[in-house]
């Protein structure tokens, strides 16, 4: 499927969606609470068939967060990129773990280094980090650490 | 996702079970036999054939090491007779390297005309920071450092580490802009 | 899986597996709950070794960062360089020059196998047997020894750049490919003989570790892990990158799902990667080995995602970049870290001797895991 | 050609000049205990440098060749590295048995030495159930291996020793029913009685393929008596870390380590004398003079060299083959090498009655 076409797909299925030209890829927009419901959309649409979660991550932007999932389809070769707005005070989403099981271990290391807090996860725990790391969120930008970290 | 299904039923050796039982078991200790001797024969032809042995005795073999010429041990700034290096300070190292490993510390000579001229004074480089990615080199534009290949570094003092790489009354060679 | 956490009863017995034991390759720590021999969960603790490499490279320039990236999965350092600077190349839209393609692939494909060698020794070592692990080494040794006539290191080369390589192939280079690629093919039947066909080796791996092509989705596993299972993923031939589109290779395929399927990807990829290089060394073409770029790199606003096909999987560098000479946020999507998440489904049920079995054959290496 | 009986009967003699009997008896088994001692201790130097450099070639490697020619003095490097390395006692372990599991283990072996006949007319103790004694004190082992693993107090300790118990627990049913088939051909329990009824030939030749079939039993079900590769199931190093012997340290692990190749010497001394014809030349029916030219080489050379050529086949399929599973270990034991020995002693006892061997 062209992004031309995919594009026209997902704004029948999802008319809240914001699209976002420029990038390599289709992306959208989506607000926390109805990102479960799009993913798993997503994922069993038959025209869609985004069954591989490829790359999770977060990004600072120091006002917000941005939870950022790039879904693939192994049946049809189109991605994806999903975008959800967090607000930094409270960042809550919730967990995809359920429908892609590599999202389990992706979420927990969000959810360790910038303290994103995936509603439902079955088993939210630091996986990287030591005990006692629990709400220091060392890839948020305001991070400091003087002893480990080297400025050059 | 809670099956503990069970493995041993299904590692039973080549293909499945045919009717004839008995016929599968002999032909099965058969092909098993089979391929150990033919393991054993190549570990026995090992053990025979010495010339193949690719040991090489590393401290004894010191004099016959040949590193090749590209080979990353550490940077050096090479010296002429006239002990006159190719330096300018121009610091483009110091800002490529991703661990602050170089520090360049200029200083102003007076030339012949009586013009203040920006020199380097040392030319500090700690070998102890060095992942020898080669930017630094990469980056000089008048090729005044470059890779040695020394690769026994060890020392029984970490400040030994910590290198002035231009010589001592070196000055930088007549030309070089 | 969500209700026996926390739920083991009294008689289980709860192991820990590293973070210093000889099958993890390094400082994997897995707590293990079995039942006897029996596993019934393994949970892995990670971060021994994590350096927070993409918190470092947000203060690194964009030529800097990249020989960090060799640190992550130390044993494809080039395919990782690789994926980096094409992704900066995506960002400043530099054509690479045709000859720096192709040594890239070549040095790709040469990656490729030493890892897999490795992999193949370490993997027998883990079921017992000593001997392939120097055997392979012998082989993997040549290609280092022509890494280092060309990059100057072993193992951590730093040797692609944005806009080409660092430097131009050492005038032995095609020369020692084609001893290399002679010796390859003299010895590669003797993995045949005292690996692949062993009886006990087969017993070992076959029905062991099972995981269908739906979880291995699922999962996000990539590259022999899930190609044993059936799921066509190679990137090299669904995103092609620097010229993969016009080399004639296949992508293994198996599609049993268990050890011994993921051993045999592995040891016929050996094959094709070999085949690659075949096409290649004798048709490297003239002209530089490195764009002119400008002296200091600037992405332009945006987002850039690359991923590449290493000896492990799909490797994913994803660049957030406000324009500055440093990347706002970098992301690396590792494929050990997915492949492992898949360990605790495939061992559960399985004895303890074929944990090791199954840790082999996904072939982990822990800094790509912890990055 | 010296022989050993002369050497004894004349110790003996000189002994029996200056002393009353009972001092003698006192004073020869004193020089039997240094005699047992020593010869435990150079097989032990001789057993590891051999498995090193046989691995090392193997390997494509040069093994050990620094300390002393050729690398022969490795090993006493090693011993005196053990010998002064701290033999750490773990907090939480049972002190007593932890420390008395390495000596059971040494004491099993020392057991095992007495009925073997080294040389014509030069062995311990002349038992006329050797085979039974062999067999039945070998098991004894397995406590060992038990205990230390019991008592280290670790739970990879603990699962490497209950493997080793399962392990050689199922192995000496068909090590036993292998041995059972020498026994039925030739009639007797006492180990020179064996040896010498294979004046003649080696039952391995005279027994046709049941014998050769249960001496090749024998070979993989000692290998797994003594937990060795591909049966190191016990010490599984990349599952266990190092098994029972995880919390041992310098000598108490060194005895565990003499343990182990003494008792493979020992089983390969017992295999090459049940199938091999023990210090016995190699003899070819009544071919007299044949013989007669065998008989020129020294009884212990041929008992050294066959015992020697078994511990070199266990070590090349150490180096050579990966490790089992421990189903499969039983697997293999109770579906293929049981079954296939019951059938065997069977066709054996048919062979001996109608006296089909030569």
């Amino acid at each position: 499927m062209t992004t031309e076409e995919l594009k026209s797909t997902l704004l029948e299925l999802f008319p809240a969606a914001i699209p976002e030209e420029g990038g390599e890829w289709l992306a959208i927009n989506v607000a926390p609470d109805e990102l479960h419901d799009i993913a798993l959309r997503l994922r069993q649409e038959q025209a869609l068939n985004f069954d591989f979660l490829f790359c999770m991550t977060c990004i600072d932007w120091k006002t917000h967060l941005t939870m950022v999932y790039h879904f693939t389809s192994t049946r049809y070769r189109h991605n994806l990129v999903v975008r959800v707005k967090l607000n930094f005070t409270s960042p809550e989403v919730a967990t995809l773990s359920d429908i892609w099981q590599t999202a389990n271990f992706h979420e927990r290391e969000v959810y360790e280094m910038f303290g994103v807090n995936f509603i439902n996860h079955p088993d939210l725990r630091l996986l990287i980090l030591p005990d006692g790391w629990e709400g220091k969120n060392p890839m948020l930008k305001s991070f400091e650490d003087p002893i480990n970290m080297i400025r050059l | 996702m809670n099956d503990i299904h069970d493995i041993s039923s299904a590692s039973k050796a080549p293909g499945p079970r045919k009717a004839s039982g008995f016929i599968t078991y002999i032909r099965d200790v058969f092909y098993a036999v089979k391929s150990l001797l033919v393991g054993l024969r190549r570990t026995g032809y090992y053990f025979t054939h010495h010339k193949e042995i690719i040991t090489q005795q590393y401290p004894d073999n010191r004099e016959t090491l040949n590193l090749p010429e590209r080979f990353k041990g550490e940077v050096v700034m090479p010296h002429d007779e006239n002990n006159e290096h190719a330096c300018t300070g121009c610091t483009a190292c110091e800002l490529a390297c991703p661990n602050a490993t170089i520090k360049i510390v200029t200083k102003f000579d007076l030339t012949p005309e009586g013009k203040k001229k920006k020199a380097i004074d040392k030319f500090v480089y700690h070998l102890e920071l060095c992942t020898m990615c080669n930017l630094c080199v990469v980056a000089c534009p008048t090729d005044a450092i470059k890779m040695a290949q020394t690769f026994e570094h060890s020392v029984f003092d970490r400040g030994q580490l910590t290198k002035i790489l231009n010589k001592p009354g070196s000055k930088i060679r007549e030309g070089v802009e | 899986m969500v209700e026996e956490i926390g739920t083991t009863t009294d008689g289980d017995l709860i192991i820990n597996v590293g973070p210093q034991h000889p099958a993890t390759h390094g400082v994997l720590h897995l707590v293990i709950t079995l039942n006897g021999e029996t596993i019934k969960k393994v949970e892995p603790h990670l971060g021994y070794i994590h350096r927070s490499i993409e918190k470092m490279c947000e203060s690194l320039s964009y030529r800097q960062f990249i020989y960090v990236t060799s640190r992550m999965d130390y044993l494809s350092s080039h395919i990782n360089n690789h994926g980096c600077a094409l992704c900066v190349e995506k960002g400043l839209q530099i054509e690479v020059p045709a000859r720096a393609k192709v040594i890239r692939i070549l040095m790709d494909e040469l990656t490729r196998i030493a890892s897999h060698e490795l992999w193949w020794g370490a993997m027998a070592m883990d079921l017992g047997a000593f001997t392939p692990f120097f055997h392979a080494f012998r082989e993997r040794e040549t290609i280092n020894d022509i890494m280092e006539e060309t990059c100057g290191a072993r193992l951590t080369m730093n040797y692609m750049v944005p806009g080409g390589v660092m430097l131009d192939i050492h005038p032995n280079f095609r020369q020692r490919v084609h001893d290399f690629i002679r010796l390859f093919k003299s010895k590669v039947h003797e993995y045949e003989e005292m690996v692949t066909g062993n009886i006990i080796f087969q017993n070992r791996m076959k029905g062991v570790g099972l995981l269908s092509a739906e979880d291995a989705i699922s999962f996000g596993c990539t590259g022999p892990t899930a190609r044993g299972s059936g799921v066509s993923c190679d990137v090299r031939k669904y995103y092609p990158y620097d010229g993969y589109e016009q080399l004639a290779f296949d992508e293994v395929l198996e599609t049993a799902g268990d050890s011994f399927a993921r051993y045999m990807v592995r040891i016929r990829e050996l094959h094709q990667s070999i085949r690659i290089i075949e096409q290649l060394i004798d048709n490297i073409p003239e002209g530089d080995f490195q764009a002119k770029t400008k002296a200091v790199l600037k992405l332009p606003k945006g987002e850039f995602y690359q991923r590449v096909e290493t000896a492990r999987g799909e490797f994913g560098v994803y660049i957030v970049s406000e324009g500055g000479t440093t990347p706002y946020r970098i992301k690396f999507r590792s494929p050990g870290f997915s492949n492992l998440s898949a360990l605790d489904h495939m061992a559960r049920g399985s004895k303890l001797g074929d944990l090791v079995a199954m840790m082999g054959t996904l072939d982990l290496v822990i800094p790509d895991i912890d990055r | 050609m010296w022989s050993f009986s002369n050497i004894s009967t004349n110790i003996d003699e000189w002994l029996r000049s200056f002393l009353n009997p009972t001092w003698t008896m006192v004073a020869e088994m004193v020089i039997v205990g240094i005699c047992v001692i020593s010869l435990f201790a150079v097989l032990g130097l001789v057993l590891v440098l051999m498995e090193r450099k046989v691995s090392a070639w193997i390997q494509i490697r040069l093994g050990p060749n620094r300390v002393g020619p050729k690398g022969i003095l490795q090993s006493f490097a090693d011993t005196l590295k053990l010998l002064v390395k701290e033999g750490m006692t773990p907090d939480g372990s049972d002190k007593f048995l932890f420390n008395f599991a390495p000596l059971l283990a040494i004491i099993v072996a020392m057991l095992l030495m007495a009925p073997i006949a080294f040389a014509k007319d030069f062995h311990m103790w002349d038992l006329n159930i050797g085979v039974l004694y062999v067999s039945a004190v070998s098991s004894i082992s397995v406590i060992s291996i038990l205990m230390a693993g019991w008592a280290s107090n670790n739970k990879y300790s603990l699962m490497g020793a209950m493997r080793s118990g399962a392990q050689i627990v199922s192995y000496e049913l068909s090590a036993g029913l292998s041995i059972l088939t020498i026994v039925v051909l030739c009639g007797s329990l006492n180990l020179n009685d064996i040896i010498q009824s294979q004046v003649d030939g080696w039952w391995i030749f005279k027994g046709h393929l049941p014998v050769l079939i249960s001496f090749v039993i024998f070979i993989i079900a000692v290998t797994a008596e003594t937990n060795r590769a591909p049966f190191d199931l016990a010490e599984a190093e990349s599952e266990l870390t190092a098994g029972f012997h995880t919390e041992y340290s310098g000598m108490k692990f060194a005895l565990f380590f003499l343990a182990e190749y003494v008792n493979v010497f020992i089983v390969c001394a017992i295999g090459a004398t049940l199938f091999l014809g023990g210090w016995m030349p190699f003899h070819i029916g009544n071919w007299t003079d044949f013989n007669h030219v065998m008989d020129y080489v020294p009884s212990s050379l041929w008992f050294f060299g066959k015992t020697f050529f078994l511990i070199f086949l266990i070590m090349w399929f150490r180096w050579t083959f990966p490790r089992l599973r421990i189903d499969q270990l039983l697997n293999l034991e109770w579906k293929y090498l049981l079954p296939i020995s019951m059938v065997n002693i069977l066709l054996v006892t048919l062979m001996a009655i109608l006296g089909w061997h030569f």
